[in-house]
């Protein structure tokens, strides 16, 4: 089992799920973050007072998937949340060693 | 000279009889007490009435640039109708089209002169009123045109349609011109306010074009409700402050407004609830706000049955059209602009033809025997909206060729807050 | 026939002296002015006063829920008022028991008439201002039973109490009943509207039973602090407005109304401080709104000494009834409806018989030689509180066998902005 | 006795001509009615108006604290000015500095008697009026020193403050005492209020030095949005109210404000997109707020012209104050109360004693031929400012030097909303 | 030491974690996120525009523990979050390389 | 390829932030959460109704590094973020197998 944990542009958001499902994955959570990276900030004026803002919005997607599956999940991440500017965002695979149903308690792949 | 007044005077022409039952001899404090009560009531329907209720609709990264749209229109219409604006539309008439603008609220304006030789108000108070009606009328436009307009290009076409779309057509209704002559009814702007912007609103879209994400998102619907809580509010000042006395009057237009909103809401909510399976408050708020439009330029001529009647119809009607119409030509009108402003509008100002009672307020309605009335009325929907449409049309499209209509792309996807203002609505982490 | 006029008959065939030094011969437009003030400034109480200081107190996934149950409250009482409502409460006396629902609003009522042979204000206008009154106390009820109750189920509910609760005990104090007659004092509402909504509030929880999540975790205080103030502003027309003229008296409602509301909001502040160790915000809203209820039926009546003890006690006896009383006896009263609105109403009432100066408004209490006065401001309070704990169980077991009252525990449990209304009141992702 | 009757008693002894057209013989309703609601608009601009306009600058972990600040000043003024404020303020005046504090309002006052004997409205209504003005101006200050302040030492400086420096002040200006008797003009509360509230604010960030996080981070600028609406709509009743009648001047004193406003906040606008490349909506307000301020005293005074300058340089001298001249002194007046209300509001004095318009109230500055009440009017900004900045000053060390007047810096850090009143502003988890 | 990522319905997060902290664990880090999988979003409509909310509120509990604790904190977990109904959440389980306390700087397990 | 998550306090961001970047951090991800740990909760009262609030507001920073970079930044967080209080929170280290750069595809090293 891996762990994708995908960042991407907000409003990317809805395509990308969509091609996921489409794709057959049927399980996924998402949260609410803010980027910092090459993709330079902007600044926020209040009174006079200058800001940097250089954590932008992004959504963080995290899908739990067997190992056969990485690859082709990145690839439709990739292109789906792709708009070549700088800014959208990365993924990474992170090794998981279990996974529970809470409603079941199963265990392992059929937990997903 | 000052609209209510000049009714009166084509109302004894017509019928022969006197309009209200307080004759006014003099200036009057209770009436001005009222008078000054309603202005500021209108004044809170669009800052920040106006901007929260648009503002709660809009998509959370728009939320500032969706109510400043509102609020630079409420201050550039202040600006520009006392140098102006008010003489263009109260100014004495020239050729029935327009005021003369020479009439200008900065030359000397004695503060305690009656707004006309018959007004129990002075004329800087009719000003003062006056002014908050021309203010909301350009921000409600704004509601068609969010998440996608350069802030630059709606500084200058607050600024033309001001100038060129809403005097002449306050002046034509109130200010003495040919509609006011043809004794077309709008007690207090069904015409002059939400027809012509729910028409400005149209072509502006057509004119754009669609947004990147044309989609209703209601960031915070909370903030709608008390848009709305403050526009039924602000909208008593609106109608009942219309009559421009504190009279039975205004009594009786406040409590048409007040049935009529709730009847829009009931019905635009239980209609929904039946069609689609569950009531929404946002539904609620809609159909409160199309009771508002419909029975504005009907609050002062009808009685309480025709209130419920335009008020259960405001609930159905601009639903259908929201719901039906707006898919079907594929228009990108982001808050209903048209559907709500426009159709309920021409909707109130055909059934004030229809109900107008004359024992309210000397005006007949074909229900009362006087057919002619709903042509009048026909008449000064269709000559509104087509002045309104063409020059609406020729702002924009010189804006367009000049400034430019649209904020790039990829501004509107980020948010025209951070994009074009550097601002973020909601600061939550720290 | 209406409120205070008919008090006014009461007080002078009490006491021989006319009431206000303001004699009404005919129509006054400054009474007029300060009535149509008054009116919207009680709208605003409801709408969107109370349903952002219920929303604001309610869980997030409940708060369009909430909100709702205000909205449409006020709605349907300004749509059933007019039809029948304030021809029940208003309407010719019949046996002190009801008014006589046959003068409908419907019929034509010229617009100029009024509102008694020596009032100076309209009949349509007090239609109006009694409008808002019988809006808020069906809407205040709500705050007991969110976050567990059908939103069909609340909307029947609000038909037939309106209909079989208040209209009878609005006419009993104020529409010449038989409470009327005894001369109960109740100069605002104190009892047709605070202990009437308690009571009602204090029984539905009862059937109902509690919710799944019976705590209260208020999901954004700043709402409640805008709701609160939006409350505190509309209360001046509520109970200024009450005077039913612009007059001394009605200054004096307005500077106890203040003062009360001020020393409850600061006692409950600084007994909670001793008690709990910490000032909060939410105290101060709720001993602000437990004084307003308070001053309520006391406000044209008391002097500045009656409202600072009426003030100081509201901020203390409330929170002991919702600290210690709720939890001992376990009901789950939401908002604690009962807790401030019935707890701080009752001892408003009892306090204008104690307090009430001949002075102010021709009536004594027990400390200005009047001890009788304080048992019939007992016996209305005992009269309503049983009529109004009938009636109220009768309709809620009625709908709880047909409808049935409470949502299925999942929606509960998930909110009821999605599962009956499918909205969600903020969308901050985009 | 009372502010505006006394300054028109001076008027007519310096200009031998009466003040306003409306002679006020007895009692009139109208006029009453627009002091009723008048003072409804002043209480409203600080609950919640202010209350909203702080709370949305400040931090998310301070709001609540920052919304306290201004209730907790709103209603300790309420109950102290029937106790003893109006007393000192519009007492008998003694030897021009202060009034006799033995008129309590809790001795008998019959609640019809005029104001003074020239009076059109009640004393009782004078009393709710004036009440509002002194609430406000506590509550003003709290804005510079918000994020550091312990809530009992506030609790304590209110009360102090409101004492020894809001009545005394009162007095001078409007109370018959010193400045009143040197004809300085002073419409509705430029140098009672702001000025006074400005100087406070500055002397108090300077005792209790920099906040350990001292940038602005508006939390929720919708709510900013918000709480400018709220005193926009509010100070219509705070600048015409102040005419103290229902009147031409009222209403002149009403435009005069709208237009100032809306001048303050476009120009503010356009200079910071000038200057920095983007227009922001905190912009609009905040030159709003300056225009309001620098408006003030000159309301009742200046023509439409006057209104227009004054609202254009208040959109840039107090931008220029907050951009460049705090920073370069380094003080942390946490949300601009001095950089705004300090120095609008003596722009708008000494603006006020050149644009005076003897047509308008009988009044005349530099323009009209009057150079001396340019010289009057900086002689009570300077005196009104000593006095200020002296006994703030003494008032903050005595609390810095018993109860303290900062928190502990670890609860600055986690918010005040937490350490000192044990809530949070948000809770949107559930 | 391995790290516990629980999925979990918001309203159940009291009770799970009281159970967690009745059984000794003393330290974990919750965010809210959202989630997709087999239970039904559910249909929002703004006038008249239908969208299908396919993303429901879920709290994720992150605690990092040693290895002996992993089996008795999901059997918690699964108990105590568990409603029977579709939508309950998930436990995965991930490995962690090394753990720092921020105050001390002490590493490893003693930093747990 | 490692992952370091950082739990910190919300107004310890900008001066970490600040280090990291002047390190030469050029990317990383934050996530409003909230913490329980040694830390005491406070009260929170409403109404009377007193509620112990045990979980407090926290900043997650994640940041995916290369294995040699892992101790200087966990340094400097550790130094930057440290006020010697309790609830000064924890960092913790993951593996990670992979990264994507969304906008180029470039996997691996490459992609950080
Ligand atoms: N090393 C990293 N660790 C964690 N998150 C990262 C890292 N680098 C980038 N990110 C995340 O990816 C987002 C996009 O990265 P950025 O460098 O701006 O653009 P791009 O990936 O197109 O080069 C950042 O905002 C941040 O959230
Ligand atoms: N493969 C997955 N990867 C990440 N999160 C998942 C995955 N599957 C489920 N989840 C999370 O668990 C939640 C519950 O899953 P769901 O399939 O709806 O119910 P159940 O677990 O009861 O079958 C989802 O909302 C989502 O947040
Ligand atoms: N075992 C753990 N698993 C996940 N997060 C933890 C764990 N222990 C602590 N944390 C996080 O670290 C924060 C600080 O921990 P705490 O015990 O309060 O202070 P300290 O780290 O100074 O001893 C907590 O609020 C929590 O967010």
């Amino acid at each position: 089992m891996k762990k994708i944990e995908a960042i991407i542009r907000p409003f990317m958001l809805e395509e990308v799920s969509k091609a996921l499902t489409n794709f057959g994955i049927h399980g996924m959570t998402i949260t609410e973050v803010k980027g910092f990276g090459k993709q330079g900030g902007y600044l926020e004026v209040y009174r006079g007072e200058k800001r940097e803002v250089r954590f932008l919005p992004k959504i963080k997607i995290e899908i739990i998937i067997t190992e056969d599956l990485v690859d082709k999940v990145i690839e439709i991440i990739q292109k789906t949340a792709s708009t070549g500017n700088v800014g959208d965002g990365k993924i990474f695979v992170l090794p998981v060693e279990n996974a529970v149903r809470i409603r079941t308690g199963e265990q392992g792949l059929e937990a997903l | 000279m000052s609209r209510r007044f000049l009714s009166l005077a084509i109302g004894i022409w017509f019928f022969g009889l006197p309009r209200t039952s307080f004759a006014s001899e003099g200036l009057n404090q209770g009436d001005i007490a009222w008078l000054l009560t309603s202005s500021a009531f209108v004044m809170i329907m669009t800052l920040p009435g106006l901007a929260l209720f648009y503002g709660g609709l809009s998509k959370r990264k728009d939320v500032l640039n969706t109510m400043g749209m509102s609020l630079i229109a409420y201050a550039l219409a202040s600006i520009l109708w006392v140098i102006y604006g008010y003489g263009m539309a109260f100014g004495e008439d020239i050729y029935g089209v327009i005021g003369n603008p020479g009439k200008f609220i900065l030359s000397k304006l004695p503060k305690d002169l009656p707004a006309t030789s018959a007004s129990s108000i002075t004329e800087n108070l009719f000003i003062v009123f006056q002014l908050t009606f021309a203010a909301i009328t350009v921000a409600l436009i704004s509601g068609a045109y969010i998440e996608r307009m350069k802030f630059s290009a709606w500084f200058v076409f607050s600024i033309l349609w001001f100038t060129f779309v809403y005097a002449p057509v306050a002046h034509w209704v109130w200010g003495g011109g040919f509609l006011a002559k043809l004794s077309a009814l709008d007690f207090a702007g069904g015409t002059v306010v939400h027809i012509n912007a729910g028409i400005a609103a149209l072509v502006g879209v057509l004119v754009m074009g669609k947004r990147r994400m044309p989609f209703l998102m209601p960031h915070n619907l909370t903030m709608v409700i008390l848009g709305t809580g403050l526009l039924w509010f602000g909208w008593f000042g609106f109608n009942a402050g219309s009559a421009l006395s504190a009279s039975g009057l205004a009594a009786q237009a406040f409590l048409n407004t007040n049935t009529a909103a709730a009847l829009g809401a009931v019905s635009w909510l239980l209609f929904e609830w039946l069609v689609q399976g569950k009531p929404t408050l946002l539904g609620f708020a809609s159909g409160a706000v199309a009771g508002l439009v419909a029975i504005t330029p009907a609050a002062g001529f009808v009685n309480t049955i025709g209130a419920i009647v335009i008020g259960v119809l405001s609930g159905i009607i601009p639903y259908l059209a929201v719901t039906y119409l707006k898919p079907q030509f594929g228009y990108d009108d982001s808050l209903d602009v048209f559907g709500i402003h426009g159709v309920a509008g021409i909707l109130g100002c055909l059934l004030t033809g229809i109900f107008a009672d004359p024992s309210i307020n000397n005006a007949a309605g074909l229900l009362y025997g006087n057919p002619s009335q709903l042509w009048v009325q026909l008449l000064s929907v269709v000559v509104v909206g087509a002045y309104c449409a063409i020059v609406s049309l020729i702002i924009l499209l010189i804006i367009k060729s000049t400034l430019g209509l649209r904020v790039r792309p990829e501004d509107e996807l980020v948010g025209l807050d951070e994009s074009l203002h550097g601002e973020k609505g909601y600061n939550l982490h720290i």
